[in-house]
């Protein structure tokens, strides 16, 4: 970057500014809008990393997610924040898990397919708690009869879950591994 | 207590297991479940697929080489365990229970030479598969489980900023109302019955008027609530609108005597704890 | 403050985490209780204090209003950041949506209405949101056990919609006839 350094310093506070101030994360391409005249992407994108070593050992943490960038906390100050919270985040059973679980990996999915690797019965409210949440959406419907919708994952997940794509998502353990014998693993 | 413990002993005779390439010795005797404590113990699991394969694990078995036989005859203890206690047997088990019977009726019956590639022809194929399946699946739902995730292990910042200039409002459109009300009706699955049409809706909006100037005013004359010059089909709306409201107990409408003006006033409030 | 360097850092750090993950003010007395042992009111003044100094000079600022403390961007910036929002605007969400439409096409509705139709909880906030938005407005109650408040739609939201009344509104159409609205708009 060929700029003087108090442009660079204005420009990365203003990029502070604006992911400080947003409660989602910010794509790149929304931040260059800001800058009169527009940086390049590739300008905008090195100034984040810059920033993101300038806060490289404080509490908090610039992170890049599906979404775009963003702040957060880091976890080991978060328990402590959580401690003046009167709100506690909520607890998914296994079974809402599982089903996210389903559909993470084997998108798209009916709730039939759900069903059938469960092997129990998939409720509606669960179904809701999930979509409710953001985490998963129709995303369209099957072809059979009775055009069951077929449920797929959100941006929104991978953005709760740290991730900027579904292939960073924990690989699959390979058929048959670990089971068994779980305390051989 | 040594009933139901020689019910749901494990009764393995060969030592098919080995942990880490040991054979297995000590059988761990922790499958027997108090009765008390079934009610819990059901509670954990999350269905018939679940507790196979804890049955399956807790006696160290190699799930691609079931003993079929024993595993059936445990499973139906159980489930006879359940019906036992008069619990409410999930028709998910039963199933399962059938399938596991089947397969060791047929396991039982005398078999034409089978060629070891003919795995077709394994009926525990299928219960494998599924096995396996639905262990990946658990294991991945475990993982996700306890990827960090916002709102837990860490949250999103934001600070504040004036609303006036920097977050812009949420715009909506008539287009986003009439989507919104699509979404509820398709989830409702309200049929044509609840249908609310142009008219209802506009009694609904002269009932909401009218609420609102009772507000305002403790009692209203009927006909101040017909202005002038109103056409016919929007004083007969707003009629319609009154006895919708009196027949929900909203408004209620009162006359000292014969011929003397009709009132409309808000319903008394009901007689509370107050005071 | 008689504590080592390391701690003093520590301690700001934490509350500045704290403050960058509410927008909303938090008090002193809330502050303290993230500290274990418990910091007193005094010392936790005086690290905000501190912490405001070490912000002085970036385009978010730590400010006292009357609930407490919070930072805020700063009203320099506060323009260009919006320069980055219009492309995409805000969304309601999907459970704020449906409940302002059936309270333009069911009104006057209580909560317990709002509910049974939705099948699913309504949250105070959300209708709050409504409600501060000028939407919606309380226009009497229902007289039976409770004396629930009846909602139904403002003036401002018509003028926000541009129809000069709710007959205007999309008319319903039987489930299932196409999806577009033919009379209307």
């Amino acid at each position: 970057m060929n700029f003087p350094q108090e442009e660079i310093t204005a420009a990365k506070q203003l990029l502070e500014a604006a992911l400080l101030s947003s409660p989602e994360p910010v794509p790149v391409a929304q931040l260059r809008r800001m800058f009169d005249p527009e940086l390049d992407a590739e300008t905008v994108r090195r100034l984040l990393e810059v920033l993101q070593e300038d806060w490289q050992d404080r509490s908090v943490e610039l992170v890049q997610v599906a979404g775009g960038w963003r702040f957060q906390t880091r976890p080991e100050v978060q328990e402590k924040i959580a401690r003046m919270m009167p709100e506690k985040p909520p607890r998914y059973s296994r079974a809402i898990m599982e089903t996210l679980a389903i559909i993470a990996y084997r998108q798209p999915v009916t709730r039939g397919d759900i069903e059938d690797i469960r092997g129990v019965g998939v409720s509606t409210p669960l179904l809701r708690t999930l979509e409710t949440r953001g985490w998963i959406e129709v995303v369209g419907y099957r072809e059979v009869p009775g055009r069951p919708a077929l449920y797929g994952t959100t941006a929104m997940l991978l953005d709760d879950l740290n991730l900027r794509s579904l292939q960073e998502l924990p690989p699959l353990e390979p058929l048959g591994e670990g089971v068994g014998f779980p305390e051989a693993s | 207590m040594n009933d139901a413990a020689d019910l749901l002993e494990i009764p393995l005779a060969e030592p098919i297991a080995r942990v880490n390439g040991e054979p297995f010795v000590g059988m761990p005797q922790d499958l027997y479940i108090p009765p008390e404590a079934l009610e819990v113990f059901l509670d954990s699991f999350e269905g018939p697929l679940d507790l196979l394969l804890y049955l399956i694990r807790k006696n160290s078995l190699d799930i691609l080489d079931i003993p079929m036989a024993e595993l059936t005859r445990q499973y139906m203890e159980y489930v006879e365990v359940m019906r036992h206690r008069r619990l409410e047997l999930a028709a998910e088990y039963l199933v399962m229970a059938a399938v596991l019977i089947e397969i060791k009726s047929r396991m039982l019956l005398p078999r034409p030479v089978m060629t070891p590639a003919d795995e077709e022809a394994d009926p525990r194929a299928e219960l494998m598969r599924r096995l396996l399946e639905y262990e990946q699946i658990k294991q991945a739902a475990q993982r996700l489980e306890e990827l960090p995730r916002n709102g837990r292990e860490f949250a999103v910042l934001q600070v504040w900023m004036d609303e006036t200039v920097g977050q812009r409002l949420p715009q909506v459109s008539t287009q986003d109302l009439l989507e919104a009300w699509k979404q509820v009706l398709a989830r409702a699955r309200i049929n044509q019955h609840h249908r609310v049409t142009r008219e209802q809706l506009s009694v609904r909006e002269h009932m909401t008027r009218i609420l609102r100037r009772l507000r305002e005013k403790n009692f209203v004359e009927f006909h101040e609530l017909f202005e002038t010059g109103v056409t016919i089909p929007v004083a007969v709306v707003n009629f319609i609108a009154i006895l919708e409201l009196v027949k929900e107990s909203l408004i209620q409408v009162s006359q000292t005597e014969a011929c003397a003006p009709l009132y409309l006033s808000l319903v008394e409030p009901v007689a509370e704890l107050t005071s």
